[in-house]
């Protein structure tokens, strides 16, 4: 493999941050943020539509449920590309929310309920090969999402994926 | 864009069917706008709701969200929820969360008229 | 005047920074970004193919003449949009360059002699109302270009503009 | 997308003209590659030049420059150099800048290669 330095040389390696204000207005802003990066990296359509609806809905819990409609809060989104994946790291500074820990939700029993709400750590969970928490008090919450090109290797670390699959 | 725009029109053998036509995305930020519109729709007893999908260029699930609490409401009074001319990102995400096997899904107008006549 | 914090819960401030590495393959996604706030904002198509060339430039000369093509060097480029104007601060930390202090091309003279270089400051300087620089050892350079929606406040904001027209 | 196609095509009477369309965006990050192509043409003879702007979706001072520089060489040895179907934000740069009086433009391949044609 190469290192990191020869493959950015060879633009195989994205990196980019897009910094927003906790307002629903930019969720929008992030969308295209997605758009442009994937027409860098020629991503699959799948895999545009998967981790914009994914990064939509991370951001929007962020708001919502971290700051509480707050404006003004920081909320950063890096997207760093290399040849095997696509990594996407949401930093915060509301409370956190540990989203490993969050009960998987059964989506049969959920449609059956007709309940509104829950379908978005369901989606994220379901669409992304990893999905990790870290809180700092310093640098604060990050969510990193990834997103794996190939799908054997996707396959191998997507236990997340797999058993709400089979829910 | 981050706005969305509802046309309301009745459809159907005598208007009973209400066409809703909604362009833009539907996410977080616009959800509220629409829920808005569709609760006056309910509210002024429009049971029989289709909504023209064409113009949604984009659902996240505060979208799909909407669209069960509506067909709560429509369902309890009697009327019916159906899509048409649902976009690629759409189907996907509905089909994804196991949405698709509640809501009719036509191609365009006339079908859709057909199939909920026919339902009803 | 609205406080700015009224106007942004009235969503008529907008605050977006990107962040990219200094390679001139992130230039298409520079000019990605400045399409999604444009949407965000209905700028018109005049300002946005005006601050869309601007913008490029800036950072193509950063990553050329301030990074020397060094990869991997930090870039910000932050937003702000209010009522009156669209503000756009480009923070770079190579060794600086004083755009104001740059003589103005004279550009007929420069097509007689048919030079190919030296266009881009001369565009940013003629489609923006103002121009600033300013060096900090710690928070790098910046530069700060404004354009007002206005058409009259931008007259009066735009010596060098017209300077430059009248050249 | 941060990459340019380039094709080549001989056009006109005794396919003297060279007809070369472009597609993607000129910025400093594509022209190096958009400059190779164009010097390999003109070493190779080519001094009739045509350009198909249709594709160029974007053009900055880079771009410009290369423009200004392929005109030099050609016009040194006695040819020319043309744009046809440019875009807006083309035309614009072009015109800010002055350089519209410097190449001659047209809306489509007969108008171009009767202007072409008429002139040398
Ligand atoms: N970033 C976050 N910060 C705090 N709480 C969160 C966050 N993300 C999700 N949650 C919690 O998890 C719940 C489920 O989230 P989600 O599945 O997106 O559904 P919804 O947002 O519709 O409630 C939320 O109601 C909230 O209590
Ligand atoms: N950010 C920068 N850092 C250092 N030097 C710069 C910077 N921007 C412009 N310059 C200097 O100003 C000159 C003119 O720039 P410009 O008008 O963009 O033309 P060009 O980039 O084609 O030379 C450059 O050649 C360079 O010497």
């Amino acid at each position: 493999m190469m290192t990191p330095n020869t493959a950015a040389n060879n633009n195989e390696i994205i990196e980019l941050e897009l910094r927003i204000k906790s307002e629903l207005q930019y969720l929008s802003t992030v969308r295209g943020f997605i758009k442009t990066v994937s027409e860098l990296n020629k991503f699959s359509e799948e895999t545009v539509m998967q981790i914009t609806l994914v990064l939509d809905e991370a951001v929007a819990n962020i708001i919502e449920h971290g700051y509480k409609l707050k404006n003004d809060e920081e909320i950063y989104i890096k997207i760093i590309v290399d040849l095997k994946k696509i990594n996407i790291q949401i930093t915060d500074f509301s409370e956190g929310f540990d989203i490993s820990k969050f009960g998987n939700v059964n989506i049969k029993e959920h449609l059956k309920n007709r309940k509104n709400r829950g379908l978005g750590v369901y989606i994220i969970k379901k669409l992304m090969d990893k999905v990790e928490y870290e809180r700092n008090s310093a640098s604060g919450n990050r969510l990193t999402l990834t997103k794996f090109f190939n799908p054997k290797t996707a396959a191998k670390n997507s236990k997340i994926a797999q058993t709400l699959e089979n829910a | 864009m981050s706005e969305i725009i509802i046309n309301v029109k009745k459809i159907g053998q005598s208007n009973s069917i209400t066409l809703v036509k909604v362009e833009g995305s539907l996410d977080a930020h616009t959800v509220p706008n629409f829920e808005n519109k569709m609760n006056e729709l309910i509210n002024a007893g429009n049971y029989k709701i289709l909504i023209d999908a064409e113009g949604i260029n984009y659902i996240s699930s505060a979208g799909l969200g909407i669209f069960m609490s509506i067909l709560d409401t429509v369902e309890e009074n009697g009327g019916s929820l159906s899509v048409m001319k649902a976009t690629e990102q759409f189907s996907k995400v509905f089909a994804m969360m196991g949405f698709d096997d509640l809501f009719a899904s036509y191609s365009n107008e006339e079908e859709a008229i057909a199939g909920i006549s026919g339902k009803n």
